[in-house]
Formats: C-alpha cells, structure tokens, sequence
C-alpha cells in the first residue's frame, strides 16, 4: 500500500495548534478592545448646528454649569438651555457673527436649534442628575474637562461597568457640594478622611441593584 | 379613519416591522429631552421634533445614531425639564363634574388622579376617568370642522351661523347632553331669548328623569337624591348597581366602604340587601341577594310599602295593597330591619326604573325619617323642568312633523343612542339643517350639515357642578390636539355668530360668581380646583297634597300578576357605558368586573335560563366558542349576540350591554360586540317582558380574563361571617396550617437557610390590600395601566391568555351556582416575595431582590425563558409574547400621538421580556431621591408619600402601600390586623404584599 | 483458515461463520458500494422536513413566541416537552457504550456505534429548544459567563443554567466518545476505500491509526476512561433536566421522585429508538448476524425494565401526593387522570406501562414486528409524559383564577416534526458514509481474538497453511 | 533515499494473535526495545508480552479533573459572592448545593478532554505520514493481519540478523520497510 500523505503532513498538527492559539486570543482581544463601550463611546464630538465653545463660555468667561444647566440641580435631566438662555446675553453681544445666526433665526422664528447629543445613556437606564450633584459628584467626574473643550467631546465610557465601579466605591470620587461646578478640583491630600466623613454624614450607600436606575 | 375601517391596532401583525423610524419611541416614549411641547402644543411644533427625532434612523454616525436634543426657545417659568407639574381640573359626565388632578410632564397630561381636596373624589377616581387620558391621545378623534361631510374650517361654520342664525324666528332645536356648566346655562338663556320658537332638549340615553319625576310626584319638585351610604346601617337597593352606574359612584363607593370598615371585631359594619336581576357589582358585595326579574321590582318596592305602612307612619297610600310579594319572606324581614334603623337606613332603586318606583322609595326613605340624614334631596338649579324622555320624544315627533328647521346637538350621539321606536334617522331627515359637536365623526355626524370637532376637557375651559353641587371649573393643560371646539365655544358661535374663546366665556360667568377681587378668587378656584364649601341647597321635603292619589295610581296601573315569559334587561355597558368610551382601549381590555370578558358584550344569563334555552349551562374548561342566540322583541326587533352563563343571574331573564358593536368610529370600536340599542324602545328602556330566544346555531369566540370560577375549596380568599369573626378573630391566620411556624410562635416557616438581613437604612415596602373594602370594580387596572405603560394587545391575544395586566381583579363564585352564589372578589398584583421563587429559576438574574425589598425585574436583562412565570405561585408575570408596545405604539397614521400619552419614567418594554408589577417603583425612586435630597442623610420617604398608582385610585382606599420596617405606617398597622394573612403563605415565599379578610354581615334570620 | 474452526455455537455473540476479514468486508463494503435508491428519496425526505424546521425557526424569530401557543399560565408548552424527550432518547447511545462497557457486556460492540450516532444526534436535535425558546434569542449568549462591559454574570441557582453546562457537556463527551470508537474503524476504511479523496478524507480522520499495540494501550485506557466518566455524566444529565422541574414549586413538578424517574424514562426511549432504526438497518444492510435476535430480545428485557421502573415512579406520584396530604398536590395528579387533559394522561399510560408488559413473554421479546410496533408506541408514549407534567401542571396550579387550557399552533407542531428532518439527515448520511458497526470492537469479542482459542486447538493451526 | 542503508525497520507478519503474542514475547526476551506490534483489534496479554509500562493517560486525567473541580468552584463563588452579590430568592449568595451540578460538569467536561486529547498526544497522533505504511501487507493490519515491526533505531537492529530473528520465530513473511 502507498502512503496517502506526504512527509509533510506530520508537521501540520503542530503549526495548526500554534495558529490556533494566535487566532483564538486575537479574537478574543479584538472583542475585548474594539467591542468596548471605552472604544466605542469614548471621543465620540459630533458637529454641533452651532459652534458653541464651552472652553470659551465655561472656561474663559467662566460662566458656572448652572447658568444654562440649571435644572440638573433639582431634576433628573441637565436640558440644554432654551434659546432664551443664550439670548439673555446675545441680545447684546456677538450679534454680527455668522457663528451665532442659527441662535439669531431661532430666536425670531420659534423654532428650536437642533443640537446634537453626546452623553446619551440607553432609554432603559434611569439617571439622576440631581442626586448625584447633591451628593457631591462633580461634573468634571463624569464629563470631563468641559471648560477646556471647544467641541463637547463624550470622556466616558458610560456603561454599566463604569457606573457600577463608582457606585460600589464612591469614596473617591466624592467633593464638597459646593465644588461640583468646580472644573479644576482635585482631591486634596485628606480627601480619604473627608469622603469617610461625608458617607458617615450623609449616610452615603450608593445602591447596586437593578431599581436603582432600571424601571 | 373612513380610508381604513378595518385596520385596528392589535390585528396586523405585518405592520409591525415596518415603521422602523419609530424604533426608539418602541423602546420608550420619546426623547426625554423633546421639551418643546410645554405650553400646550400645536401639532405643528410637536410633528417638528417627532420629525427631528426620527431623523436618528437614517443618520448614523461611525458610533451610533445620531440623536437631536430640541430645547424651548422661550422657556415656560415654573417648567423644569424631568419633573411632572400638576393641575386641578374636572372631568364631565353625563352632566356632573368630578374633581381631578392631572399629571403633565413637559406638557404632556400622562396620568389624571382624583382630587384630594374635592369632597366627592376624595383623590379617588373611577375607571372612565382614569382612561379619558387615553381618550385625549385617540387618534380617532374627528380632526376637523365637516360641511356635508367634506372638509371644512371653523371660520366657515362661525360665519355660517352668522348667516343662518340671523333670522331668529327659525324654530330651532337645541338637543344637549346633559351638561351642568353655569356658562352653557347662561348660553342657553341667551339663546332662548334670542330664538323665540327654539326649544333646549336634553337627551341622555341614560339618565336619572324617571328618579326626578318619581320623587315629584310625591315631594313635589324635581330634586336630586344624594345617599350618604357611610352612614347607613342598612341598605336595600332595589336593581340599583350604585357602584357602576351611578354618576356619583366614586363616592358612594368610597362611603359604602367606609360604612364596613372593621378595625376590630367590635365594629359594626353596615347591612346590604340588593334585588336585582343581573348579578351587578354592588349585588357581588351585598350581604344578601334577592334573585328577581327587573320587572318584578316595582311590586316588590309596592309590597314592601305596603308592609312598612303596617309598621309606620307616612305610607298610608300603601296600606292594604297586596301583591304576590306581601308573603314573600324578604319583605318581612326587609321591614323589619328599616323599622329598627329609622333614621340610618337608605333604599335606592335603579334609575331607569318607573317614577312608581322611586316615587315610593322617595316615600319610604321619608317615612323611615331617611330625608334629611342618609339621603338628602338637592335643589338642583340646572335640572330641566320637565321630563326629559318626554321632551325628546315630543321634539321627534315634531320633527318628523316637519316644523324643524335647525337642530342644533351638542355631544349627543342620537343616531346610536335613540330608542329604537323613534327612528331618530328618518327624523333628522326632515329637518332643514343639522349643527353636531361630537368627538368623533360618528353615527349622527355623518348625517349632519355640519360636524365640529369637539375638544376634549384638557384641551379647553369649561365648569360645572358636581353630583352634590361642588362647582368646579375645567381647566385645560395642553392646546386642542386637533383643533377643536367645546360646547361653549360651539354654541356661543351658534348663537352669537362670534368667535368668543372658552376661557373669555367661562371667566364672564364666574365674574358674577366672585364680583369683588374677582382675580384672586379665580385663581383659588384654578389651584383647588373647586369652589370651597360650594354645595347645593338641601330641599327639606314632605308629602305633597295629591302624592297619595298619585301613588294610587301607580298601584292601580302596576301588573300584579307576574309573566313566567323571558324578559329582556337592557343596561349601560359598566365600561362603556352608552358606547361614548367604545373606542377606549384600556376600557374594552379592562375585563368586566363580573363576567371577566373583554372587548365584546354579551347575553347574560343563568344556567336554568341557559338549559331553558338550550345553551350549556356551564363552560368547558378552555373552551372560548359560546353559543349564540337569536333574541326577538314582541315588537319584532331582533339580534343575534352570544350567550354568556352568570351563576346568580336571575331566571328567566337576559341581560344585555349596551355601548358596543359601533360602525366605523375608530379602530378600537369598530366591530368589537353587538350593537344592541336597537332593542331599545322609548316605553321600553329597561325591561321588555315576553320575548323570544332562540339559538342561532353559530358560535361565536369571546376573550374572557378568567377561565375557572370556583375557587375549589382554597383558602386563597378568606372570609367569615360577623359572628365567627367575633368568635374568632384570628381565623384568616389560623385557617391554613403552617409547616414549622408552631401556631405563630414563628413569625415564618422553618427555612433551610438563615433570614436575609436587608440593609436598615433602605425601607422595606408592602402592601396591604382589604378584601373586605374591595368591591371589585377594577379601576386599580386601569390606573395601573395608565402609570406603567402597558399596552392594549387586543381581543385575539386575550383570548389566547395573555393579558398584560399587572394588577387583576380574580373573581370567585361560591356556593350553588344554579341558585345564589357568593361572589368573592380579589386584586392580584405582584406579590414581591422575599423569597420569590421566580428568582432563583431565572438563568441571567434578570428578576432579583432590592435592598427596599421589591422583586425587581430588569427588563433589558431578559432573555425570555418565561421560567419566573411558570415557577409563580401567584401567577402575576406577563410576558410580551409579541412586540406588543411596539404595535401599540407605532400603528395608525400619527402614532406619536399615542406616545405623548407614555409616562417617561417607565421602561417600555421590548418583545420577548418579561413584566410585571413594580410597586410603581418609579415612584418610589423619585420620593426617595427627593426624600434624600431634603434630608440629607435618609432615604425613607415619610409615611404616605409613595402612593401607588392602584392605591391612589381606589374608591374604597383597600390599598395601603408603605414601610413595613416602620412600625407605625399605615400598612404596618394594617399588617398587625387580625384580618391580616398571606395568600399562600404555607409555601413560604414570604410575600411582601398580605390581605386582610373579608366580613360579611348576613342577617341570620334569612 | 476457516474451515476448520467448528461451528460458532448459539450463544456466541456473532451469528454465522464470520472470521476476522469476513466481518470486515461485511461492514466496510456498505459505504464503498453504491448509494441505494432508498437512500435518495428518505434523504430527499429528510431535507424536506429539515427545511421545514428551519422556516418554522425563522417565523419564530422574525415574529416571537407568540406564534407558539403558549400563554399565561403555560409558559412552557411543546419546546420543553420536544427538548426533554430528545434528550431523553439521546441517553441510549451513551448508556451502551459506557455503562454496558463498564459492566462487560460484549454483545454492546454490535450497536454501540450506531447508538452513539443516534445519541448525538437526538441531543443536537434536543438542543435546538432550549436555544429557540427564548424570548430575545439574540441575548441568549448572556447565559455563559462571559466577562462584559455590564459586569453582570448568569445566576449559578437556576436549573436552566445548570441545563446548559449539563447538556453541553453531554454533547461534547458523546462526540468525543463516538469519535474515539471511529478511529481505528476509519483507519480500516482508510486500508479498503478505492478513490484518492476518501482514502485521503478517511485517512485524515483516522489520523494515521495503525493498530500499533503501544497505541491500543492508550487507546482502552482512555475508552476506559470517558466510559468511566460518561456513566455518571449521563445519569446526571437527565437527573437535572429533571430539576428544571423538581427545582420549582408548582405541584406536578415539585417532586423528588423526578431524577431516577426521569432517567429510568431516558433509557426507556433510547433503547425504543435504538431498536427502531436498528430492525430497520439491519434488515436494509442485511446485518442479521451481528444485531441478532439476542440483541433485541436483551433490549427488550431493557425495556421491560425500566418500562416497569416509569410505571412504578407513577404509581409514586400518585401515592406521595395523596400521602403528602398537600391538596394542590392531590388535585394536580387526580386531575391529570380526569382532568381535562386527561386524554394525554391515558396515552401515556398506555404507551407506557401497558404495552412493554408484552416482553414478559419471550416469544414476543424475540418477535420482529412487534418489537418495531412498541419500539415506536412507547416512543410517543414517552413524548406524551413530557407532554404530561410539562403542560398539565402549568395549566391549573394554585390560583384557579389562573388557570387556561393550551393548545399548540401549527408553529409548534411543524418545529417538532421539523427536527426529526435534521435527526435523520445525520442519521443518513453517518449510515452512508461510516462504520455503523464497531469492526474493531466486534472482532475482538470473536473467539479467534483470544489467543487462548488456538492454544485450546494445541497449536495445530502453524500446519494448516 | 535507498531503503538498504537507512530502512526504518522490519515488519514481520504472522498467522494469528497467539503467534503475535509468542513472537512479541520472543522478541522482547532477545533483548529489543524499539519494536511494536499491530493487529486489527487489542491483544490481551499482549502488553505484558511486550513488556510495556501500563498507560500513563489516568495521571493527565486526573490533573484535568482538579483543574475542572477547582475552576467550577471558584468560576460560581466569585461571579455570585464577588463580582457582584444579588438577592436571590433569600438564599445566601455561597449557595454551594446549588453549585454542585455545574462544576460536576465542568469536572466531567475537562476530565474528558484530557482522556481524548491526552490519548492522542501520548499515541503521537494524529501521524498521517508513517514509513510503515510504505509496505503494502500492513493495510491487512486493520483487517485480519498480525505483525511485529523492529524499528531500525534499536540498538541490535542489523538489516539480516532481525529478519532471520524474526522468521524464527515464525514469521510467515518478513520485509524491509524503507523509510
């Protein structure tokens, strides 16, 4: 009887349990990587109908989160203020850019700007703006550096993990209430004993089950 | 909807893919930052976001779709995006106004809850009211003004009626509902001044004239009855359902509760005796239920006069009369009890009942010194002088005279809801010109010169008085939807050919009401949403000179001699009522309260009644044909409409609903049941005796809630008899053996593992629910329904059994259902067991327990193994076997009509998930944020801060919701009742929500 | 060197005068020579029906549940009714070849393999439901632990998760074992087979086995082994399918009876299964003299066995319920038999308990047709027992409010029916194109395969050559 | 290459399985290490005759099987204790009866793996070249053929001397297979 294979063959085995190996993990680090919410979410800027600078308005001229987010203090949601707002003071100034003349046309005819959202959670999670801003979570923890942004840029991931990560160690992420419009904060040496304080203060648990953002 | 009668949302299947740019709304209501529609919206704007949030199927971004934010341009003060606001308003109907407040998130009303503050609601609200908000987002609604059924513009019917109204000597018909509004009064004077030979007919298919007219003949004046049930130890009701079909019976409801109230064995509950023929809601909570045929009431209440007269003063006119019930064993007793409660006992009878019958309740309840303390007789300014039936029956003949010439009909829909005999049709043909404000472009629309489009109560200003006389004012929320017109404004253009808005109208007529600082006032009444310590006067009443001559009569004309023939009984549907709610999702889905059936209306009749016919007496298990049968009036009309068995149903007798089978209305009305008015007559309008039934020799499907009736020996539902309540009160507890609990000496059975220890900062909430307080009615359904987004699946998908209510009312008969059986009646919701066996089953851990106790269902984390469901003991777990929300949610021409109505604080739910009741857990959240927000360090809302939604409802107030680990809540003092027991506690899955045992109060001399 | 061995006596395993090469021309041949006719059209059929299943999966898909039957209170209806009973059936194979193995029985060689192919192929058809009856197929890979972005994990207390790593493995040792048994077999259709390709096919797949003694050494350690390891696996796998039941707290399911009760019904239907398609293949294949009438009438006592075992476990459902003094118990199995779904009840104890009383009788355990008859009866009476607690528990538990009659739609009975489409497309093509007889195996139960034997005939074959 | 100089080795075939056996135990008695034995099913005894060491196979088993066990374990009590503990129907969150079933299977599962994988590896499978399969008798090796093959890298191999060796003690037919 004559071979059916050549020598050759006896080597395959080998090379096919290395390529295996290469190919399986590439997969799985591919999905690991490239399937992230981190990968995913993370830098998403869109173009916004109106150049609006935060790093000028909220960094330069310093205007606080509140003048046009004010809501996220006492609501679930931040709105994005209402032409109103912006007029307020474009009454007055920046009237002869072209950059402000979509506010200008919204202004005369009533009909809103359309702008496009970055921090957007799935509609089945609930999230609170309020309550975490009166607790103490700043705005820089889950937006970033806003007032250096020039177009609002998404710093998070925004997953459930991510949630989840704070919410089963808040300690570190806690700040005086009177600092969550505070970009620049950052913990002082004692932050330890001040977050240990503030949770013995005000009971501070922040709760992992389903409820507390899925209805 | 005339382009696509068929079309409904439930059926086509098909549709469901398509409207791929409505994805998200499926998903939830819509983008939660679209905040545009605050100050009442025109559909312009609203279609502009709708338009701008669908761009985000087509745009997509490398990521992910592209979504837009639209913010006001001039933001409302007072608004914050993301926080409901509230309003006091009222709800009309038939005439009588009931005090609301109505939820509006950024401008949107989602929810309406009784008024707290109004004396009559209470807070509370009945199912009609609780659905009207699905009523406002009906895309059905007529859209727009028609001349001759094309297209027109209001502009074009003010300026007719300019032109056609200015000759005044036109003899004009004014044919209203009944309406209470002081404005409409002061239009109707104004009218009748302005056209001397105009004639204001009030027409109500249904209505309270005969009660009227009865009690005038003996009091002397029309006024209206108002029962104080809370303070009646006894109460006889003479076919009176005065749970259902009373315009009052948010009220009555809450007060005949009241009156049973058992917080210890030592109280004394009230005593209700009901003689009906259908076995309504208020005969299922009566203590002792007298079978009888609806025409052998009056009679009864003759014999039973006769029989007090023997005993008391004031019924002279009854003595000596005799009828084949003066030996019946009732009237003994019956006399004997109202003789010992002088003072605090109350009779009613059914309002389309003779002016015979009430004109000797009316003596009697005067006799027995009632007057004056349980029931009181109001002078009501706005009640018309005549009787109305007649009136109605006069116009018509009129106008088939010819001597018409303008009808002018206001909200009626008299081509539907006419008797029979009449032809109202061929009437209206032979008149000149037909003016008709409806909300849909309905049966009488279609046959009128002129249709206007009506606005709904949130859409335009209105008043009125309630039952008792409360005057409130109607006060919109959100901007006419399509455009349309009240009453008000209708007839002041009809009138004065002007274009006068509501508000402009109803403020003139209050000026007169507060002449001084008229400002503030006005805005008292907007907050409250009533006129504080507004009431109609109390007449104080006697027997008029004549009454006894009258009442004579009466006895003379009254057949003492009963048929042994069938009699038809034809009654407002309990949902539907005269068919005005028939395109009502939430109500044709809400199983009715006794038969449990849903989307259709049938022949209710008892088992002999159902072998005399020669239809099955009782249902085989599963089986949703029902046999149906021919029934023909001696006047010759006939109908075929399906057979439905109801134990306690009087023999001999059939009862039909009305309110269904409507043509082309909408695509919830349209052919869901039997149009059955036809059968109706004006000298008919309640019972027709002799007629004949025979079956049809077809079948026909009906989707009924509820299979098995018997509750098989089960202690699911217990109840005692006073006596042995007093004898042993703690027989709910001790009723079941419970493995390891040593008698109580364990609070739970033995359990392999050691308790949960749930953190003590968080609350633990339970509920309680009073089965002795319950009567059944089901409007914690519609409530539930209305707060938690769940959808309308349709008659097909109930009759397979998949019914998504989170919150049912089971309903037992006990007994011996060919005679009288004992109705039970319970509320399931979801119990949220500690130890829910629903969660350990579940592979992904989609359904777990939070730290405040509930049994928590993540939606988005199902996969659908429909596990829990099987593994439920209670059997409260709905799943979304098809993408129910989605059809619900994306069919028709406008769905994002219907998304306005969605609460966006509620998920909706996804095909292939698993839902069930969350304790309004979205309420919940919001009270403990706030409550932690407030406080600072606690998240324990105080003590009736969270209210669930089917709690707030309840008329009778048999929900209590709370922290159970604070020992004082509410629903922690109602736990440590004796009454207090768990529905399958020996299995130990530890429910969260308990019961409380029903009373009874039976007269053991019967 | 036949000839002058004597007559094989009666109770020698192989029937007829079969030596070593005899045996492996009789089974090597079938896949070399050309593809019978009938072997066509029940392909055609076969695929057909396959199809079917698949566009029943894709309405499924496309629409929902909802266009199965089920409802509120049966939320499990036919999908867990087909999957236990193919999982049921899918114990035979296994069960032959582990466990007779372990216990020595050496008339196994002559159906193991065939068996084993049968095993894996029930499984995969019974695995199909678990996987289609979930609401959201699309999620359904949330039940494996896999690390995610959601951090969340399966909930390790759920019998339906321990399903899945229960039926899982079952499948992948079943494969591995039935493969394991191919290779030495593959290696001789390797030496038969003409045609470059399937010597190259079956080459590969023998993987260069030459029947080196050093390697049958390992080679039976390791059959040894997975046998070793199947025994409990397989009496496992169908104890916790049992628990999806057992587990849970409605009456009719609750019960402890459910692990031997459930796996006495598994061997039941395998066996019944195993000894359809075998009449059928050996009368086709003409392999009268190695799946001999001992075979089936050893089978047949099987059956009668466990037949017996099911009925009693009945008989115990019934007593425990009424000794438990439980009345939700008691109604749910007084109900069963008078209930309204009485008619299945009946079927199944008929199918059931009835007719394996036939095999008492030796006549009958020996008779062909008859045996094929009850093989299939008791199939469908096994069906019906899943039927049976599957459904009837569901439809009336504690609230009768909640009670409702199922009935499935065409959906569920055409996906049933579709899965006997794949079950006998694998079938087919496993008869076509391999060993349906363990050659090796079956060689080393003959007499010529023990030394001893030549011994005994002092020697004397050196001269006859 | 010419098979004279540098053949793989000498496969002998004989009649029957006692002959194998008597020539395998002949040859392991003159003193040869690299030879095996091939016939179409197992031989008992034939292990011994050759003087094998039993199977090393359960060892690699029993190591998969620990693996199995331990990874079971700890895979349920760090994803329900750990990563993230939920209430479940009361019970504690290190509910070990209910992780019995899961990591039984796992132990199954890898146990099984190590027998059917370690099988191979220990056999040097899969080889789909082998210089045996250059003679053309050994195909009969999975029929009804018995032979012995003395590897030419043993020690005492010498071309001639094998083959006389292997005739004597019965060979009915020797050759020489080339490598």
């Amino acid at each position: 009887m004559a071979q059916i294979f050549p020598v050759w063959v006896n080597d395959i085995p080998k090379r096919l349990q290395l390529a295996i190996i290469l190919v399986v993990t590439a997969i799985i680090f591919g999905f690991w990587y490239f399937g992230s919410p981190e990968y995913l979410e993370v830098g998403y800027a869109p173009e916004q109908p109106i150049p609006y600078s935060h790093s000028f308005h909220a960094g330069e001229l310093g205007i606080d989160c509140q003048y046009c987010h004010g809501s996220a203090w006492n609501s679930a949601v931040a709105a994005i203020p209402s032409t109103e707002t912006c007029m307020n003071c474009h009454e007055y100034i920046g009237l002869d850019l072209e950059t402000t003349q979509p506010l200008l046309d919204s202004w005369e005819s009533g009909d809103p700007i359309e702008w496009v959202r970055v921090h957007d959670i799935p509609d089945h999670a609930y999230f609170n703006h309020s309550i975490h801003i009166n607790t103490g979570i700043g705005c820089a923890t889950c937006h970033g550096r806003i007032d250096r942004m020039d177009v609002v840029m998404k710093k998070e991931s925004m997953s459930m993990g991510w949630c989840l990560d704070c919410h089963n160690d808040p300690a570190p992420h806690l700040r005086p209430v009177e600092e969550v419009t505070n970009m620049a904060w950052e913990p002082p040496d004692d932050h330890n004993e001040f977050a240990q304080m503030m949770i013995e203060k005000r009971n501070i648990d922040a709760p992992v089950y389903c409820n507390t953002c899925h209805r | 909807m005339g382009n696509q009668p068929q079309k409904t949302y439930w059926r086509s299947l098909n549709e469901l893919a398509q409207n791929e740019e409505y994805k998200k709304f499926a998903e939830r209501e819509f983008p939660e930052q679209a905040t545009e529609l605050t100050d009442g919206v025109s559909r312009r704007n609203f279609l502009q976001i709708m338009g701008a949030s669908v761009a985000l199927a087509g745009l997509t971004s490398c990521r992910k779709p592209v979504q837009k934010i639209l913010p006001y341009t001039r933001q409302p003060e007072h608004l914050v995006p993301g926080i409901p606001q509230y309003y006091a308003s009222s709800i009309p109907f038939r005439g009588n106004l009931a005090g609301v407040v109505i939820q509006t998130h950024e401008g949107r009303p989602t929810k309406i809850e009784g008024n707290e503050l109004h004396p009559e609601s209470k807070g509370r609200t009945n199912s009609q009211q609780q659905a009207s908000i699905l009523e406002l987002y009906d895309q059905d609604r007529s859209r727009n003004v028609r001349n001759n059924g094309s297209d027109n513009s209001w502009d074009n019917f003010v300026a007719f009626c300019n032109d056609h109204f200015s000759d005044t000597d036109r003899t004009v018909a004014f044919l209203s509902e009944a309406n209470s509004s002081p404005t409409l009064a002061r239009l109707r004077n104004d009218a009748l001044e302005r056209f001397p030979n105009a004639r204001w007919v009030t027409f109500e298919p249904f209505n309270n004239e005969s009660v009227y007219s009865g009690i005038e003949s003996v009091f002397g004046r029309r006024l209206r009855p108002l029962y104080h049930f809370d303070h009646t130890r006894i109460t006889l009701s003479l076919d009176d359902d005065f749970m259902q079909e009373s315009d009052n019976n948010v009220s009555y409801i809450g007060d005949f509760a009241e009156s049973r109230k058992m917080l210890s064995p030592d109280d004394e509950p009230s005593r209700l005796y009901v003689a009906e023929s259908n076995y309504s809601l208020t005969g299922s909570n009566a203590d002792h239920r007298l079978r009888i045929k609806s025409s052998e009431i009056p009679p009864f209440a003759f014999a039973l006069a006769s029989e007090l007269s023997r005993k008391i003063n004031g019924l002279d006119a009854y003595s000596g009369y005799t009828n084949a019930f003066n030996d019946h064993s009732w009237i003994r007793v019956l006399a004997e009890e109202l003789v010992a409660h002088q003072g605090n006992s109350i009779v009613t009878a059914g309002a389309e009942h003779d002016a015979s019958v009430h004109a000797t309740v009316a003596a009697i309840n005067l006799a027995l010194g009632n007057a004056g303390e349980t029931v009181e007789y109001l002078e009501v300014p706005h009640l018309d002088a005549t009787d109305q039936n007649e009136a109605f029956h006069t116009l018509v003949t009129d106008m088939n005279a010819g001597t018409i010439d303008t009808i002018v009909m206001i909200g009626t829909n008299p081509i539907f809801t006419a008797p029979a005999d009449l032809n109202f049709g061929e009437a209206l043909k032979n008149v000149g010109t037909q003016l008709h404000l409806s909300h849909y472009f309905d049966e009488t629309s279609k046959v009128s010169t002129w249709h206007v489009n009506r606005a709904q109560f949130l859409e335009t200003w209105g008043d009125g008085y309630s039952w008792s006389g409360v005057r409130s004012v109607i006060q919109p929320v959100i901007q006419p939807l399509f455009g349309g017109k009240n009453e008000i404004e209708f007839l002041n253009a009809v009138i004065h050919g002007t274009d006068e808005s509501a508000y402009a109208l109803v403020r003139e007529t209050w000026r007169n009401v507060f002449p001084d600082d008229f400002e503030s006032h006005w805005n008292r009444v907007l907050h409250d949403g009533l006129q504080t310590d507004s009431r109609f006067d109390v007449a104080d009443v006697y027997m008029v000179d004549g009454s006894a001559e009258i009442i004579t009569t009466y006895l003379n004309e009254s057949t003492a001699a009963f048929s042994d023939g069938i009699e038809l009984v034809l009654k407002p549907d309990p949902k539907l009522h005269d068919g005005r709610f028939a395109n009502n999702g939430w109500l044709q889905e809400l199983p009715d309260p006794m038969s449990k059936i849903t989307w259709d209306n049938v022949a209710l009749i008892s088992p002999n009644t159902a072998e005399q016919i020669g239809v099955p007496p009782a249902r085989k298990f599963g089986e949703t044909r029902q046999q149906v049968i021919r029934i023909q009036t001696n006047s010759g009309r006939q109908t075929e409409i399906a057979a439905w068995v109801l134990p306690g149903h009087a023999d001999r007798s059939i009862t039909l609903y009305t309110g269904y089978g409507r043509q082309q209305v909408g695509r919830v009305a349209d052919q869901t049941g039997v149009n059955t008015f036809p059968l109706r007559t004006s000298s008919n309008r309640l019972v027709q005796q002799n007629i004949e039934v025979s079956l049809a020799g077809r079948t026909y499907e009906i989707a009924c809630t509820q299979d098995h009736h018997s509750l098989e020996d089960r202690p699911i539902i217990r109840e005692a008899d006073l006596q042995q309540y007093r004898d042993h009160p703690t027989f709910a507890q001790d009723e079941v053996y419970i493995p390891g609990t040593h008698g109580g000496e364990r609070e739970h059975p033995l359990s392999l593992f050691s308790d949960k220890e749930l953190p003590a900062h968080e609350p633990q909430w339970g509920m309680t629910i009073d089965l002795n307080s319950c009567v059944g009615c089901g409007v914690c359904t519609i409530a539930c329904q209305a707060e938690n987004n769940i959808p309308v699946i349709g008659k097909r998908e109930v009759r397979r059994g998949r019914e998504m209510h989170w919150i049912r009312t089971d309903r037992y008969f006990s007994g011996n259902e060919r005679e009288n059986p004992k109705v039970m009646h319970q509320p399931v919701p979801c119990m949220h067991c500690d130890n829910a066996p629903c969660e350990q089953v579940c592979p992904v851990a989609a359904t777990t327990q939070s730290d405040d106790g509930l049994n928590q269902m993540a939606y988005n984390r199902c996969i659908g193994t429909r596990y829990c469901s099987n593994n439920c003991p209670y059997k409260v777990r709905r799943f979304n076997f098809f993408n129910y929300s989605k059809e619900y949610l994306t069919s028709g021409d406008d769905p994002e009509i219907i998304q306005m109505a969605m609460n966006p604080d509620v998920t909706i739910r996804f095909r292939g998930v698993m839902e069930k009741c969350t304790y309004c857990v979205q309420r919940i959240s919001r009270a403990k944020i706030e409550t932690k927000k407030d406080t600072g360090d606690s998240i324990k809302p105080k003590d009736g801060t969270v209210k669930t939604a089917c709690q707030q409802a309840c008329p009778a107030n048999a929900i209590q919701f709370g922290d159970i680990s604070d020992r004082d809540s509410r629903v922690s003092l109602e736990k440590s009742k004796d009454r207090n027991y768990m529905m399958l506690e020996e299995l130990n899955v530890r429910p969260r929500t308990s019961y409380l045992a029903k009373i009874r109060n039976p007269n053991l001399d019967i | 060197m036949s000839q002058n061995i004597p007559m094989v006596p009666d109770n020698q395993l192989v029937k007829g005068n079969h030596d070593f090469a005899s045996l492996t021309k009789l089974i090597s041949e079938i896949p070399q020579e050309r593809t019978p006719l009938w072997w066509y059209i029940a392909f055609g059929i076969s695929n057909l029906v396959l199809a079917i299943m698949l566009a029943m999966i894709a309405w499924l898909f496309w629409n929902g549940i909802g266009v199965w039957g089920l409802q509120q209170p049966v939320g499990w209806g036919w999908d867990i009714t087909n999957f236990v009973w193919w999982v049921g059936i899918g114990h035979a194979g296994t069960l032959i070849s582990a466990i007779l193995f372990l216990f020595r029985q050496g008339w196994r060689t002559a159906i193991n393999r065939f068996a084993e192919a049968m095993t894996v192929f029930a499984v995969m058809c019974a695995g199909i439901f678990p996987a289609i009856h979930v609401g959201r197929i699309w999620t359904i890979y949330w039940i494996f632990p896999l690390p995610n972005s959601m951090q969340l994990w399966p909930n390790f207390n759920s019998p339906l998760l321990w399903d899945v790593f229960a039926v899982f493995t079952y499948l992948t040792v079943s494969a591995l074992f039935w493969y394991m048994g191919l290779v030495p077999d593959l290696a001789t259709m390797r030496d038969r087979v003409k045609g470059r390709v399937s010597k190259m096919i079956y080459g590969t797949f023998a993987m260069g086995w030459t029947g080196s003694n050093r390697n049958w050494q390992h080679y039976e350690k390791a059959y040894m082994i997975l046998a070793g390891l199947a025994t409990p696996l397989v009496l496992s796998v169908h104890s916790i399918v049992s628990f999806d039941f057992a587990v849970s707290m409605i009456p009719g399911w609750h019960t402890t009876i459910f692990p031997p009760y459930f796996v006495a019904g598994a061997i039941f239907s395998g066996f019944a299964m195993v000894l359809s398609l075998m009449i059928i293949s050996r009368k086709l294949y003409k392999l009268e003299d190695i799946m001999t009438l001992d075979h089936i009438e050893k089978m047949n006592t099987i059956i009668l066995v466990t037949g017996n075992m099911v009925g009693f476990a009945y008989a115990m459902e019934f007593f425990i319920a009424w000794y438990s003094g439980v009345e939700y118990e008691k109604f749910v199995f007084i109900n069963r038999a008078f209930g309204p779904y009485s008619w299945a009840y009946w079927i199944m104890i008929t199918c059931n308990v009835v007719s394996p009383q036939f095999f008492w009788i030796k006549k009958f355990r020996r008779n062909i047709a008859l045996t094929f008859i009850l093989s299939i009866v008791i199939n469908i009476g096994m069906w019906f027992e899943r039927f049976v607690i599957t459904v009837t528990s569901l439809a009336q538990d504690y609230l009768p409010s909640s009670w409702g009659y199922f009935s499935p739609t065409y959906v569920d009975v055409l996906t049933y029916v579709g899965t006997f489409g794949l079950f006998f497309t694998c079938f087919l093509l496993f008869l076509r194109f391999l060993p349906m007889v363990a050659i090796s195996e079956i060689k080393g139960v003959l007499p010529q395969a023990d030394p001893a034997y030549y011994r005994a005939q002092n020697g004397n074959t050196k001269s006859n050559k | 290459m010419s098979s004279k100089d540098h053949p793989y080795g000498i496969l002998a075939e004989f009649d029957n399985p006692a002959d194998l056996m008597d020539a395998a135990l002949s040859v392991n008695k003159a003193g040869y290490k690299h030879f095996d034995t091939y016939s179409p099913f197992p031989i008992h005894g034939m292990d011994d005759a050759m003087g094998m060491k039993p199977s090393g196979l359960g060892w690699i088993v029993l190591v998969h099987g620990i693996i199995g066990l331990l990874g079971g374990i700890a895979l349920q009590v760090w994803s329900m204790d750990i990563a993230y503990p939920v209430h479940i129907s009361g019970k504690p969150y290190l509910n070990f009866p209910a992780f019995v079933p899961v990591a039984f299977a796992i132990v199954i599962l890898l146990s099984s793996f190590g027998a059917f994988f370690g099988m191979f590896f220990l056999n040097k499978l899969p080889r789909l070249y082998n210089p045996l399969f250059n003679s053309s008798r050994i195909a009969k090796a999975t029929d009804d053929g018995f032979f012995i093959c003395i590897e030419a890298t043993d020690p005492l191999f010498t071309v001639n001397k094998t083959t006389d060796f292997l005739r004597e003690i019965g060979a009915t037919h020797t050759e020489t297979i080339p490598n």
